[in-house]
């Protein structure tokens, strides 16, 4: 790989998180390292979602803290994440569902637009000059992503590989320092598995993106991870380098070892 | 001090009221996720049908019994309601299973023109009378505690009354019938409920059912207050803040809302009134609820709304 | 076969990202324009402008405004009717205590004072949705109902609380005439719904949209459901005041708060959901709708009893028209959901492959 | 869209194109003296409402049994406005120039009446509001087509404080009295405030304020405050349903009904019928008549057209409070019709611009009122271009519990204390439309 490993940009320290009674993360610590593909693994419920959920502030931990770039955040939220130039995809799909291909990855322009409502209701000027630049970066993500056959179609009708291919787009959109992804390849066959897989090395080759992802297909994981991260019932019980997860014995008896 | 009893119970009793309204907006709201603004004008129906029952039957039959006819015209009122309920899940509610809320609003808006203008070409647009026999004269208790006494209102008090014979009963359906398990259940998770052997068109149309029969001991005691008449259908707009208040899902919610609301409306429209010009009870309960809203946004007894990504 | 895309083809996103990228429905909308700019004044009668085509026209504006804030951003309003009268009222104290205030400028600070409003009564829908927003927005309605009853200097110390307004003018031209009202509100209402559809095809349109479809995830892309959601209040209540305002001093010239009582809002409401959700033409044919039907209904009814030798006496039918247009509602409402603005896009679409439908 | 959805949408818009088509060209037939009628037969306030159409459309129809207006017959037609302003706006517009364009408009809403008093004049159709509408538009100077005739809410509220004084013992027993007003929210019950106040300062009253908001089912708050205020009297200034409501809480609340006053517009049958002998003792102003069932014009209404089974209401209603006050409304328009011809022609059909002129040169003395049946009915009304309204004869009736009877004797508005509020007010209305008030000269054209 032509990539270089950086200095680590993403740090989280001590996290924990709990839903009224139930501890979904319990102290959990991790580092996530410029230019890296860092994955988090664990069973089902072992709190991968909720991990990615507290990183973009989508949960507020009751304890820990995260370090951005050397930034505190005691408490992140969504907006302020995206500030910082993280994005993400989900594991369930969010896509707006009543717009165009188009409209939903022109939503990942959304920071970058500068004009006011005023400008934008008189298509006037400068306001009209911003939304077909925008449209031209849009139409890059589209080609990369090879969905230009679709841009026009509402993502409601699209097939569920597609919708995860768009919500990949409007990810990218943002041109994020650190991407996301939750289960970018859940519920596809091979074929789509491994254009996936394509997009998500590209991204990391082409723009240096740091990628943050849980998946479940091991083989995938192992494959293109840089270091993985292992979770069990939110406690972290694996940290390395694939190799050194596959022999972490702790790992392999709640994980692996169950036969997933 | 007797006075600030005195506007205590009044609102205590119209809050009742609103309670029983209200009730009827959960009801259905709970089993069928619809927000029923309908609720309204099946009062006015309801009671329209009663009033006018209570006058025809007698001479249908030749019945010259008050209590008698009463009787009879609320049984057939009831069966109306029920007859109506049947149609509403018949032609309306089956054909927009799992639409949007604001779409099944809109077409419980269209049920209420429908329900109105049937009501009013069926039953007439006068005002008439409910007759059930309540005393109307007031009375004057605890003139030794107060200083002028506590005025009671005998008509308040038993619709009062009323109300909550009706709440304490429809409780008990809830809990102890098999019917009002498998509402219950219907409430809790629609799928679920379907997937156990629950039949959801029937459930509905037994919650539409018992929502008109709420409907029609609310219109019979609005209705023997005030007289039966179009207006009467406005109530629901009254008891909105009170389902808002309460939580779109909860009885117990309603029940207190409907009092708190009462209160709340009658203590400022008495009290702080007079001081910014007067008619203010009505939006003073909206921003109550609205207040309230913001502390609790999911009403008094809502369940809580956790968002999943 | 008319109705065909072939051969035209976009080489540029500007010529993409058009209104209308299809030319005939570019033609048809001019065809339309012109048709109600210089068609209409020569064919239509007075009862037609006064009874229907200005109410039409100023309904349209306020459902254009209702549907910015349901249909685009989702956020349900019951409160609409009480934005049209702060616009209403707020135009007339501009015009009656600045000597000299043009009428339109009195008219947009109308709308900008409604759009202030707007905003503060959106504030709780950073906190509730969905059905508790709807009957917040209902505070927001009985609140300013009573704020114009009571508080007299609203209505200019007026003993009764009614309020009047006339002679009406732009510059030399004097809007005094029902094809003189028509042509202002007509030019006004093609002004904004041109804006409209621009807010909604840009940037601004698409956060309220996303923020309708899927609020956390807007939020996790960059968008602030704060800003979102009170642009879409302001600007929805901007069109809705103006249309309050027009309403107040064009169509009926002396009103009451009563002109703009919750039946108000719950008749935008209607119009916007049986016209279709989202879409800046379904906020027209829901108006039309609206408007027409009781009318029509009114008019058609005695016409039909007089076809089988009856008579309907004026109650029956007041109360076959609330029955039937009752039914008509449930009857759209089962069969298209989305609206007619839907039924309009699935004939264009049908129409756009005709035919050769596969 | 399907075919047959196509079809239908088509069948639809023909119709409606239709009868649009048949609206708007109206069907011009002469010798028809035409006569709008916008009614409420249906909403809140219908009760009230079609009893006053009932009688108003009956006396077309007698006038018309009785030959018509010198020989020319009288053609109405029904509107239903559901006395909301907008829906009274349309029907006007509808009417307004069906069948040779209308006689007179009469709403019988205050909302409607404002609404159309801008576009009167624009159409040049007079307006009648017998009992309602706006006060100032007495002076007929400014107001140019508005007929407040027989009386304005200011003269109700005058005599009625005339009456007050009166069971007092004199003006002077009014000073530290209180007197509530119980109103319906809205331009209606708003319009006698300023006139109350005036009174109160001059003879020393306090006025309480208690509005009720539409449709003013909800009034147990106002009544609790009346039972810690303790008026000594209350005034009642509403319509249709709140009018039985004010009444079953005052008795709950346990409020004397002697004490209570209402207007004109609060004192019919549906208003009592139902409390019946909770609202005993309650007294009302009448527009000179109360209910007449054994006047000469109720004998000859039932002679000539119910028995010929052409009456538009149930016929035991026929007489009752409001059936004679739309029957006496149409008698007013009737009689402007018959002296415009006086002037233009008679057994011609009139315009609305010399209606009006009929209507401001009306003289209907006491010998020509007991002949057209309306003895003990009514005292004579004479208008001028300055005085729109005619008279301002009042009484007051009481309901015993079965039937309204009449309790005082006929009281007059006192012109010093009203007038120079008409002026006033007419004035500042002149000025905010840029109007000049006619002279009298004008007057004499």
């Amino acid at each position: 790989m032509s990539r270089e490993i950086g200095e680590v940009i993403l740090d989280l320290k001590n996290v924990s998180l709990a839903f009224g009674g139930v501890k979904a993360l319990t102290d959990i610590s991790f580092d996530v390292r410029e230019h890296e593909i860092r994955a988090i693994i664990g069973p089902n419920g072992a709190g991968k979602s909720s991990m990615l959920n507290v990183i973009n502030g989508v949960y507020r931990p009751q304890q820990g803290e995260i370090v951005l770039r050397g930034r505190r955040f005691a408490r992140m939220n969504p907006y302020k994440a995206a500030q910082a130039g993280i994005s993400r995809t989900f594991q369930n799909i969010a896509l707006f569902k009543g717009m165009s291909v188009i409209d939903n990855i022109m939503t990942g322009r959304n920071l970058k637009i500068r004009t006011n409502l005023l400008l934008q209701a008189l298509w006037w000027g400068p306001a009209r000059r911003e939304e077909l630049a925008h449209r031209a970066k849009v139409e890059e993500v589209i080609d990369f992503l090879e969905i230009q056959h679709i841009r026009k179609t509402p993502v409601g009708r699209l097939p569920y590989g597609l919708q995860k291919r768009v919500d990949l787009g409007r990810a990218l959109a943002m041109e994020p320092s650190i991407l996301l992804l939750d289960e970018p390849m859940a519920g596809m066959n091979v074929e789509e598995k491994q254009d996936m897989c394509r997009f998500i090395l590209d991204v990391n080759d082409q723009f240096g993106t740091t990628i943050v992802l849980i998946e479940h297909d091991m083989g995938v994981v192992m494959d293109i991870s840089d270091r993985v991260v292992v979770l069990d019932y939110g406690k972290k019980i694996g940290d390395g380098d694939p190799d050194a997860v596959r022999s972490n014995p702790e790992v392999v008896s709640a994980y692996l070892g169950a036969g997933h | 001090m007797g006075f600030f009893v005195e506007t205590l119970i009044g609102g205590l009793m119209a809050g009742m009221l609103y309670s029983l309204v209200a009730l009827g907006f959960v009801l259905i709201f709970k089993a069928s996720g619809v927000f029923n603004f309908a609720q309204g004008a099946m009062v006015l129906f309801a009671a329209l049908a009663m009033a006018r029952f209570a006058v025809w039957i007698p001479g249908w039959l030749g019945i010259d019994n008050a209590l008698l006819g009463n009787i009879l015209a609320f049984l057939a009122a009831g069966g109306l309601m029920f007859a109506v309920a049947w149609v509403i899940e018949r032609l309306v509610l089956r054909h927009l299973v799992n639409q949007e809320g604001a779409t099944l609003l809109m077409a419980t808006l269209g049920i209420a023109y429908i329900l109105e203008g049937l009501g009013t070409s069926i039953f007439g647009s006068d005002i008439y009378k409910i007759d059930i026999g309540m005393p109307k004269d007031p009375v004057m208790i605890l003139e030794g505690t107060f200083e002028g006494g506590l005025l009671i209102n005998k008509e308040d008090f038993v619709a009062a009354l009323i109300a909550a014979v009706l709440v304490g009963l429809l409780t008990l359906f809830f809990q102890k019938t098999s019917t009002g398990r498998a509402l219950r259940a219907v409430a809790d998770d629609h799928q679920a409920a379907q997937s156990i052997g629950i039949p959801l068109n029937r459930i509905w149309v037994i919650v539409w059912c018992v929502a008109g029969v709420v409907a029609l001991v609310a219109g019979v005691i609005w209705g023997s207050k005030l007289g039966v008449q179009f207006s009467l259908a406005t109530v629901a707009l009254r008891a909105l803040p009170v389902v808002i208040l309460g939580g779109l899902t909860s009885v117990p919610g309603a029940i207190l809302g409907g009092l708190i609301i009462g209160v709340g409306e009658k203590l400022s429209e008495v009290y702080l009134g007079p001081h910014i010009g007067g008619g203010i009870e009505i939006w003073f309960s909206y921003q109550l609820a609205l207040v309230f809203l913001l502390f609790r946004p999911q009403g008094l007894f809502g369940e809580k709304i956790i968002d999943r990504v | 076969m008319l109705y065909r895309e072939n051969g035209q083809f976009k080489t540029s996103y500007a010529d993409d990202q058009q209104i209308f990228p299809i030319a005939q429905d570019r033609w048809l909308i001019i065809g339309l324009l012109v048709f109600a700019f210089i068609g209409v004044p020569l064919l239509v009668d007075e009862y037609l402008f006064r009874a229907i085509l200005i109410p039409f026209l100023i309904l349209s504006l306020a459902a254009l405004g209702v549907n910015i804030l349901v249909g685009f951003c989702g956020q349900i309003t019951l409160g609409a009717g009480a934005f049209m009268a702060v616009g209403a009222y707020a135009a007339y104290n501009f015009h009656i205590r600045v000597d000299g205030m043009p009428l339109l400028v009195s008219f947009l600070l109308g709308g900008l004072t409604s759009a202030l409003v707007g905003i503060f009564f959106g504030i709780p829908s950073l906190r509730v949705r969905g059905l508790y927003l709807a009957v917040a927005t209902l505070a927001a309605q009985f609140f300013t109902d009573w704020v114009f009853l009571r508080v007299p200097w609203f209505t200019d110390n007026a003993s009764s609380g009614s309020v009047s307004v006339s002679n009406l003018h732009i510059l030399s031209w004097e809007i005094a005439s029902p094809l003189d009202k028509y042509l202002f509100c007509l030019a006004l209402l093609t002004v904004f719904a041109l804006a409209a559809k621009n807010m909604t095809r840009c940037a601004v349109g698409r956060q309220w949209m996303a923020i309708r479809d899927m609020d956390v995830a807007a939020e996790v892309i960059g968008i602030r459901p704060m800003f979102a959601k009170l642009s879409a209040f302001a600007v929805s209540s901007f069109y809705v005041g103006i249309a309050g305002a027009l309403w107040g001093f064009i169509h009926l010239a002396s009103w009451e708060p009563a002109a703009f009582s919750v039946d108000r809002s719950f008749q935008l409401l209607f119009m916007v959901i049986i016209g279709g959700l989202g879409s800046v033409m379904g906020s027209f044919f829901g108006a039309a709708f609206i408007v027409i039907l009781p009318i029509a209904l009114n008019q058609f009814l005695p016409a039909l009893g007089g076809l089988f030798g009856m008579t309907i006496s004026t109650a029956g039918i007041s109360h076959a028209e609330l029955i039937i247009f009752g039914a008509l509602i449930i009857f759209f409402l089962i069969k298209e959901p989305h609206g007619i603005a839907r039924l309009w896009s699935t004939g264009k679409e049908k129409l756009r492959l005709w035919p050769f439908p596969h | 869209m399907k075919p047959r959805k196509l079809a239908r949408a088509g069948i639809f818009a023909g119709a409606f194109l239709a009868s649009l088509a048949s609206a708007s060209t109206a069907l011009a037939q002469a010798k028809e003296q035409f006569f709008p009628v916008l009614v409420y037969r249906t909403g809140a306030y219908a009760p009230n409402g079609s009893q006053w159409a009932n009688g108003y459309v009956d006396y077309l129809k007698l006038s018309n049994a009785k030959g018509g207006i010198n020989g020319v017959r009288i053609s109405f037609e029904e509107c239903e406005t559901a006395y909301a302003t907008d829906r009274g706006v349309e029907c006007y517009e509808r009417l307004k120039g069906k069948n040779g364009g209308a006689t007179v408009f009469q709403p019988l809403s205050t909302g409607v009446t404002f609404a159309l008093t801008e576009k009167a004049p624009v159409d040049k159709i007079p307006l009648i509001t017998a009992g309602y509408g706006r006060s100032e538009s007495q002076n007929g100077a400014v107001f140019t087509w508005n007929f407040p005739l027989l009386g304005t809410y200011w003269v109700g509220a005058d005599v009625a404080i005339q009456h007050i004084a009166k069971k007092e013992g004199g003006f002077g027993k009014l000073k530290g009295k209180k007197i509530a007003l119980v109103y319906h929210d809205s331009p209606y019950g708003k319009e006698p405030i300023p006139v109350l106040q005036e009174l109160g300062k001059t003879h020393g009253f306090e006025v309480q304020l208690l509005p009720v908001a539409h449709p003013g089912v909800e009034q147990k708050a106002t009544w609790l405050q009346i039972r810690q205020q303790k008026p000594d009297y209350v005034l009642l200034w509403g319509w249709g349903v709140m009018n039985s409501t004010s009444l079953r809480e005052a008795q709950s609340t346990g409020y004397p009904r002697e004490k209570m006053i209402g207007v004109w517009w609060a004192g019919a049958e549906p208003d009592v019928k139902d409390v019946a002998e909770g609202a005993k003792g309650y007294s009302a102003l009448t527009l000179q008549h109360g209910a007449e069932p054994n006047s000469k014009v109720v004998k000859d209404m039932l002679e000539q057209v119910y028995a010929k089974g052409q009456g538009t209401g149930p016929k035991d209603e026929v007489g009752q409070v409001l059936y004679m006050r739309g029957l006496l409304s149409a008698m007013l328009a009737v009689e402007g019709v018959r002296k415009a011809q006086e002037r233009y022609g008679k057994g011609k059909v009139m315009s609305g611009e010399q209606v009006r002129w009929g209507l401001e040169n009306l003289n209907l003395d006491q010998k020509t009122l007991d002949a057209m049946g309306f003895a003990g009915v009514m005292r004579p009304v004479q208008t001028s271009c300055l005085d729109h309204m005619g008279s301002s004869w009042v009484r007051v009736h009481t309901w015993n519990g079965k039937k309204w009877e009449f309790t005082s004797d006929w009281y007059q508005a006192d012109e010093k204390t009203l007038r120079p509020m008409v002026m006033l007010a007419s004035s500042k209305y002149a000025e905010e439309k840029k109007l000049k008030p006619r002279t009298p000269e004008e007057c004499k054209k």
